[in-house]
């Protein structure tokens, strides 16, 4: 098996994630549709690491999930705040955007 | 290096206009008071200014240049030659008279209101655009000219839309409404001027590699610096546009009858005597002196808007109602003639188109003061709501017609020397030009005389039978613009002086001779 | 010197003016003083003159540099000869008299200080007209003339009808003023400058031979607009109608600005530039043939009007008329047409002088048809205005006839078809003077006092002035002092001054060496001629005797015929210019108006309409769905990711 | 050989990556099409462990074992709880509103998709280096002497970045009261003053089986009153509602103790004196 596989599989991911972000409007599942994108990121960085034969691309998957965590933190406490003033998790109900 | 004269002369005014605007809101007549104080101290700069010029000296004198954004090769570069001289007389001197006239423009309606601010921001407003202004006519490099051109308009565009006339036949709302109609008309306007002058700029700084205006024209001169026909033409029509509507120039006019007519009587005068005459200004010491190649070819179409535009506005302006409006298209009209001054490529021309820059904006200033005088009085605009004042305010009417003669530029009152030599330099190379533009001599005493008479002569309305005359501040504007009119219509020597050398100089700039007269007369 | 000459009547204007209601109760002996300041000065220079040899009597004070342009150099010098101190001397000595006569006539008015103000004014413009030294210079007098007359036409401002009419009076006058500057314009870029000297010399020597030629074409161009602006000042045919009208003015004002001096600008004007005009010879034929048509037009219109001053404004159109055409005939006529200018000056204002004091003794009344028989009432006035009369219609021995004569006989020296054509026109304008002015005499003073039994009041009269209307039957009066003793003075020069000219041509001779002068040779001898002019004269007479002097005159006018009717509209002129002119630039600016409101400012506001149009639609893609907003980065992302891609690939 | 090696892997891995993609591609439908935010979280959990694999496959033995202890072991709990404080029951709407967005974001996908397999099938991806050098000295060591160096910077603002993520996280989520807690008096005294309830709330859960937070208690009627079932509960739109489930069983006890008690089965025909509690409860549920 050639490992090139790995990247169409992260290619997969991602595109699954990405119309996962676009077509469901719990916020939380937007989210988690986020983390999905980022984690196919993070293998293929992980398959390039191996690719080239050095760590850089491990080093950047680890960031990579470092911000993805803090991500979540603040991502999630915008959802409860948001849910708490609106009673809602809806990303649609968050309309301000249209006056 | 010696006192930054001009530097002091523009950020007077501009500190001055913060000054005024950090008055306390309960403290407006010291505002006032100090806007004035400015205004005249800048008079003075001025003053200095052109005492200090010497008209048989350089090009460019009272130079200045510092580095500013050495990565673009922008400098902070200023400098005068006659005729930014003149104008920038013209601009202080009128100034004290703007305030002086919006005394009580920008008070608020009740008079105990201690919040009110506008006042103070009206008077800082026009101190800024003072400041922009002078700049622009001191500022040789093209990047820093186009700043100043651009910058002016958002205090312009405040005081448009800010502070209208109190009276409105349609009501405040109506008046509301047009005012921010007119605010931003004359604010798209300029701006989409401006734009495509931007884009002018950075094409010049590619062409040229240099935004330093005698830099570039002394590499033209001396063949340095080739630039291609279409290049020259390009550019030459970008920067043109900027000024064509700034100026204005038919077809691009329409926002000025607007804006002149919304906003107070002094911004008006701001307007067409003051910022207006930046673009006549520039197409002089830009156009002409960048790209001269491109300026002859251009001359046929120039001349032709510059005709329609006399005609036209001359035309407009018997057609109006509307007092303040009219004299918009007659500024309209006189635009055309500085146009066609600048164009036709004489000194005569370019000569008069400077002379009348100054003395349109001094006459345009006297008329305009006055009408606006006027309408505070009565609270309406239109003509048809005037009739018999001269019987109840005789000397509001006598100055009323003193302007409007300066208008229609009787000999004798400043603006004829220069229409006049408009003529005969347009004449002396356009014999058909000089002559359609004479019609608009006969336009012009149509509309200041119709005007006339229906608002001063006749039986008076009964609405102004209590009409005051005009008080002593109001005097105080116009008897010196009046007596400043009679002086330079009888002895414009000391203007002319000015601007000779600088004509000459933009005459060599576009290597054009005047025409030599048919046969030597005997002397 | 010279400059004082005007100085003074400037000064006094200045202080009129500005000087405020203080000056009310001094401010018409200071202008009338400041009048007689400048005749005094004018008679003390006209004295140096004499005491000069004859060629040596220009004199030329240079004042200032007024406008140095590169290449254009206009300055403010005057230029004083025997034409211009003829012009001082008849400008300030008729105006001194007509400021004497204002006082009395001007008393109840509440603005007499500033009518006082702008008599100087006028007198300084005119003088600045006829002194200057370049055309530009005279150019500024030429307008300040017509702002006087602007001013004092429209100085009962309440009256709209006087507020119209000087405004046509600015308006026709600046359509001349038009043909002046053009003409400037055209000298400059001909020869470079503009003053008298120059100009006019390299016109002769270019004719003569002595220079490079200058085009005929041009000259005549030059010429012709002279001759425009000539028309507009003048009131000659096209540029007439301002006249008439003109008459809303107060009574001096006519007299002294549309009678004696202003008006005669043009021919000034035309006297002024005979080198230029001698050049050009189709020039000519056309200023003679503007004169003659003026001549009878005028002539008809004042046999038509019941309106005394209008009556005698024809009569002043006709008899400019005569002054152009004399102009026109070139060398031979120009200092006669001056000589006619000075008695006209004379006798035309001591008849309009007359004819406010009688408006002034009938309640400002004008219609003539409601006078009659005044002559036992105004002595005074009916002796002076009589002398005036014989003087206008040419009664050998008075001035008229000395100054008439000779352009009939010059006209008819002219040679040829048209010297017998415009003599027999001026011919004809001679008997038609002696009958409209024999008509306004007999309606004025002899016959019934038709004014006794008048319907109460007259409310449907067009043209009352202001103190009219203080009801009931008008009770005729001499007119004070101040106002008989100038026309007595007038009149004095109506009887003399032409015998003093004429006999011995001591005003030709006078006037040579500026205008030069030839003799004409009429193809009849002189003594023919002036026995057909009396002749003619006597048929005028005795016919207005048969209309007017046999019968009695009706009060209301009668219908008339198709000439009359037409006449008494100025021959429609008028109702042409209002029609063409007036309403189709009405037209044309309300159309333009429209134009620009929607075509100019349309196509701005269309642009900003469809900017907005188009945002309005797309402003529906911005619903305001993050998701929304999302699909779209996304597809713009996959966008780049294949151009990316394609750039790779190429 | 040895480049042959490069290219392919053992076929131990090949047949894991099928199988094991297999489920990661499943587990990443699962979590865009699962009606219920947990289910969501569970198919992601799924994935990601699926994807530690793989990193541990790819020689990440460090990065694997991060990826399940915070990824999948702190970070996905996180989400989990708050789907909780949202609603664990809560069945999103799968139905979309927004017109067209459905058919946009499938395109844009699939382009998306398609766009990226074509970039990597067309990119010259010729040989696979392996880690074995660089992992010689040990994944954990490599990574540190990285991170500790080259990248020590980047490490030290991810540091700020997590410590600003964290007081955001408890800036947003804290309420500041704005005023004065109010006492208990004060409660009761508003409570007097408004007279709108000013009896204790009722209890949830009048039957013992049922003592859940989430059943409302049943009025003397047999409706249920949703004032027993606390606020949140309520605006969650969780309240079980189980008084069908009681008079069934009401019932069926009755049935049952009149088959005992050989009773006549109950007639219908309502008595003078009026329905039976019962009944009414039944009228009601009608």
């Amino acid at each position: 098996m050639n490992p090139v596989n790995y990247l169409y599989l992260a290619a997969l991911l991602f595109t699954i994630g990405a119309t996962g972000v676009l077509v469901r409007r719990n916020a939380i599942v937007v989210f988690m549709c986020i983390e999905l994108m980022l984690n196919a990121c993070n293998l293929s960085l992980i398959a390039f690491s191996r690719m080239h034969g050095n760590l850089d691309g491990q080093i950047i998957a680890f960031f990579t999930m470092v911000v993805a965590a803090a991500e979540v933190v603040v991502g999630l406490a915008i959802i409860v705040s948001l849910f708490r003033t609106r009673h809602s998790a809806s990303v649609d109900d968050a309309r301000l955007m249209k006056l | 290096m010696s006192f930054p004269l001009l530097t002091a002369t523009a950020v007077l005014p501009a500190l001055g206009a913060v000054a005024t605007a950090a008055v306390p809101a309960a403290r407006r007549t010291a505002a006032k008071w100090l806007a004035l104080l400015v205004s005249l101290a800048t008079l003075v700069l001025a003053v200095v200014v052109a005492v200090r010029f010497e008209p048989g000296g350089a090009r460019y004198q009272l130079t200045e240049t510092y580095e500013w954004i050495p990565a673009f090769g922008v400098r902070w570069e200023l400098g005068v030659d006659g005729i930014g001289v003149a104008l920038m007389l013209l601009t202080a001197l009128l100034i004290p008279f703007i305030v002086l006239a919006g005394w009580h423009d920008a008070d608020p309606l009740e008079t105990r209101s201690k919040r009110w601010r506008p006042t103070q921001g009206f008077f800082a407003l026009i101190l800024m655009v003072e400041a922009m202004v002078i700049l622009s006519f001191e500022a040789t490099d093209v990047f820093l000219f186009y700043i100043f051109f651009e910058a002016m308009l958002i205090p312009m565009y405040f005081l448009i839309g800010g502070f209208g006339d109190r009276a409105h036949q349609g009501g405040e709302e109506a008046a509301a409404t047009q005012r921010s109609y007119a605010a931003v008309k004359f604010l798209l306007y300029n701006l989409a001027g401006g734009l495509i002058m931007l884009a002018a700029v950075i094409g010049l700084y590619v062409a040229a590699g240099s935004f330093s205006l005698p830099d570039i024209v002394a590499a033209r001169a001396s063949g340095e610096l080739e630039m291609g026909a279409n290049t020259e033409r390009l550019l030459f029509l970008g920067f043109f546009f900027a000024f064509a509507v700034k100026a204005p120039l038919w077809p691009l006019h329409t926002w000025l009858p607007n804006a002149m007519g919304e906003a107070t009587a002094p911004v008006a005068v701001l307007i067409t005597a003051v910022v207006d005459k930046v673009g006549t200004f520039a197409m002089l010491r830009f156009c002409l002196g960048l790209f001269p190649e491109a300026s002859k070819w251009a001359t046929p179409v120039v001349l032709v808007l510059a005709l329609i535009s006399i005609v036209y506005g001359a035309l407009l302006a018997v057609g109006q109602r509307d007092i303040k409006r009219l004299v918009a298209y007659a500024s309209i009209s006189h635009f055309g003639f500085i146009i066609l001054g600048i164009f036709v490529m004489t000194s005569q021309g370019q000569s008069g188109a400077t002379l009348y820059m100054v003395n349109h904006g001094i006459s345009t200033a006297a008329l305009m003061l006055v009408a606006g005088f006027l309408i505070s009085r009565r609270g309406s605009r239109l003509i048809a709501d005037y009739g018999g004042v001269q019987k109840v305010a005789p000397v509001l009417a006598g100055t009323f017609l003193i302007g409007g003669l300066a208008t229609l530029s009787l000999p004798g009152l400043a603006p004829f020397v220069s229409e006049f030599l408009v003529l005969v330099g347009a004449f002396a190379r356009y014999p058909v030009v000089g002559i359609i533009a004479t019609f608009g001599i006969v336009l012009a005493a149509l509309y200041t005389l119709v005007l006339y008479q229906r608002t001063m002569t006749g039986p008076v309305k009964p609405e102004l039978v209590k009409l005051p005359d005009l008080r002593v501040r109001e005097l105080a504007v116009v008897a010196p613009l009046i007596a400043l009119l009679i002086f330079l219509g009888v002895y414009p020597k000391p203007l002319t002086d000015l601007v000779n050398p600088a004509v000459r100089h933009t005459m060599s700039d576009v290597q054009e001779h005047d025409p030599e007269p048919e046969v030597e007369a005997a002397k | 010197m010279i400059a004082l000459l005007i100085a003074a009547p400037l000064l006094g204007a200045a202080v009129l003016l500005c000087g405020g209601r203080r000056l009310d109760k001094a401010g018409h002996w200071i202008g009338t003083a400041l009048a007689f300041v400048s005749f005094g000065l004018g008679a003390v220079l006209f004295a140096g003159l004499l005491g000069r040899g004859a060629e040596d009597r220009t004199l030329v004070q240079h004042l200032y540099s007024w406008v140095p342009v590169e290449g254009f150099q206009a300055d403010v010098a005057f230029r004083l000869d025997q034409l211009s101190i003829t012009f001082v001397l008849l400008i300030t000595g008729v105006g001194s008299l007509i400021h004497v006569y204002s006082i009395g006539y001007m008393e109840h008015d509440e603005r007499r200080r500033r009518f006082f103000g702008y008599l100087n004014l006028f007198l300084a413009a005119m003088l600045i007209l006829v002194l200057a030294d370049n055309y530009l210079l005279l150019y500024l007098g030429w307008e300040g003339v017509g702002l006087a007359s602007y001013l004092l036409i429209g100085f009962w401002q309440h009256k709209p009808s006087a507020a119209t009419a000087a405004k046509k009076a600015f308006l026709v006058n600046r359509v001349g003023d038009m043909g002046l500057s053009i003409a400037v314009m055209l000298m400059f870029t001909t020869f470079g400058t503009f003053a008298f000297t120059p100009v006019l010399d390299s016109v002769g020597a270019a004719t003569s031979g002595a220079a490079a030629p200058v085009g005929e074409g041009t000259l005549t161009a030059i010429a012709l607009m002279l001759l425009l602006a000539a028309c507009g000042k003048s009131a000659q045919v096209p540029l007439q109608s301002w006249l008439g009208d003109a008459m809303e003015g107060p009574t001096p004002v006519s007299a002294l600005i549309h009678a004696a001096t202003m008006v005669t600008a043009g021919v000034y004007l035309i006297v002024r530039s005979g080198a230029i005009f001698d050049a050009a010879p189709d020039a000519q034929l056309v200023v003679t043939v503007v004169g003659a048509v003026t001549l009878i037009f005028g002539a008809i219109v004042g046999c038509a009007k019941d309106d005394i001053k209008k009556a005698l404004a024809g009569s002043t159109m006709s008899q400019i008329g005569y002054m152009v055409l004399a102009a026109g005939l070139g060398p031979i006529g120009y200092a006669v047409a001056i000589m006619h200018l000075v008695t006209h000056g004379f006798f035309k204002a001591g008849l309009f002088l007359g004819a406010g004091s009688v408006m002034h003794g009938m309640n400002d009344e004008v219609d003539m048809r409601k006078y009659g028989g005044l002559r036992k009432y105004m002595p005074v006035t009916f002796v002076t205005f009589g002398l005036g009369y014989l003087a206008i219609i040419g009664f050998p021995g008075l001035s008229g006839f000395f100054s008439k004569d000779l352009i009939i006989e010059a006209a008819f020296a002219k040679g040829g078809v048209q010297g017998w054509i415009l003599g027999t026109v001026t011919l004809v304008g001679a008997g038609i003077t002696a009958y409209y002015m024999t008509r306004v005499m007999l309606m004025t003073f002899f016959g019934e006092e038709r004014w006794r039994n008048l319907p109460a009041a007259s409310p449907d009269a067009p043209d009352v002035e202001p103190a009219a209307g203080h009801g009931g039957v008008p009770h005729p009066h001499e007119s004070p002092k101040v106002m008989t003793v100038p026309m007595i003075v007038l009149a004095f020069g109506s009887v003399f001054a032409g015998a003093f000219f004429g006999i011995g041509e001591r005003f030709v001779h006078w006037l040579e060496p500026v205008t030069s002068f030839e003799h004409g040779h009429p193809p009849v001898s002189a003594l023919t001629v002036t026995a057909a002019t009396v002749t003619v004269m006597a048929i005028g007479v005795g016919l207005a005797w048969l209309h007017y002097g046999r019968r009695p005159v009706p009060v209301v006018a009668p219908r008339g015929s198709l000439l009359t009717r037409a006449a008494r509209r100025d021959l429609y002129q008028d109702d042409f210019n209002h029609v063409v002119l007036v309403r189709g630039g009405e037209h044309l600016t309300r159309s333009l108006v429209y134009v620009d409101h929607t075509l100019v400012d349309g196509v701005v506001n269309g642009t900003a309409a469809g900017v907005g149009g188009l945002s309005s639609r797309m402003r529906r893609l911005q619903n305001g769905f993050a998701r929304s907003y999302a699909v779209s980065m996304f597809g713009g992302t996959a966008v780049l990711v294949a151009a990316t891609l394609l750039m790779r690939a190429v | 050989m040895n480049a042959l090696a490069a290219y392919s892997t053992s076929t131990g891995e090949a047949v894991q990556f099928w199988i094991l993609g297999t489920i990661a591609v499943l587990g990443a439908l699962g979590t865009v099409f699962m009606k219920r935010a947990v289910h969501s979280a569970l198919c992601l959990a799924g994935t990601m462990i699926v994807l530690a694999v793989f990193y541990l496959a790819n020689g990440a033995y460090f990065l694997g074992i991060v990826q399940i202890v915070v990824y999948t072991g702190a970070i996905m709990m996180l989400f989990l709880f708050v789907v909780m404080l949202v609603g664990v029951t809560a069945a999103d709407s799968l139905k979309e509103t927004i017109r067209g967005q459905r058919w946009l974001a499938l395109l844009c996908g699939l382009g998306f998709g398609a766009l990226l397999v074509g970039g990597i099938g067309n990119a010259t991806l010729t040989e696979f280096e392996g880690l074995a050098a660089a992992n010689s000295g040990g994944n954990i060591q490599g990574l540190a002497a990285l991170l500790f160096g080259k990248y020590v910077f980047a490490f030290e603002i991810t540091g700020a970045l997590l410590i600003t993520a964290a007081v955001g996280a408890m800036v947003l989520t804290h309420r500041e009261r704005t005023e004065r807690a109010k006492t208990q008096r004060e409660l009761a005294e508003e409570r007097i003053r408004k007279g709108e309830y000013i009896p204790p709330l009722p209890a949830p859960g009048v039957y013992a089986r049922h003592n859940a937070v989430d059943i409302a208690g049943l009025l003397p009627d047999g409706t249920p009153s949703e004032l027993t079932v606390s606020a949140t509960l309520r605006e969650r739109g969780q309240i079980r509602d189980v008084s069908t489930e009681a008079i069934a069983d009401l019932r069926a006890l009755e049935q049952r103790s009149a088959e005992r008690l050989e009773r006549k089965p109950l007639d219908r025909q309502p008595r003078p004196g009026g329905s039976t509690e019962l009944t009414r409860a039944e009228e009601a549920q009608q």
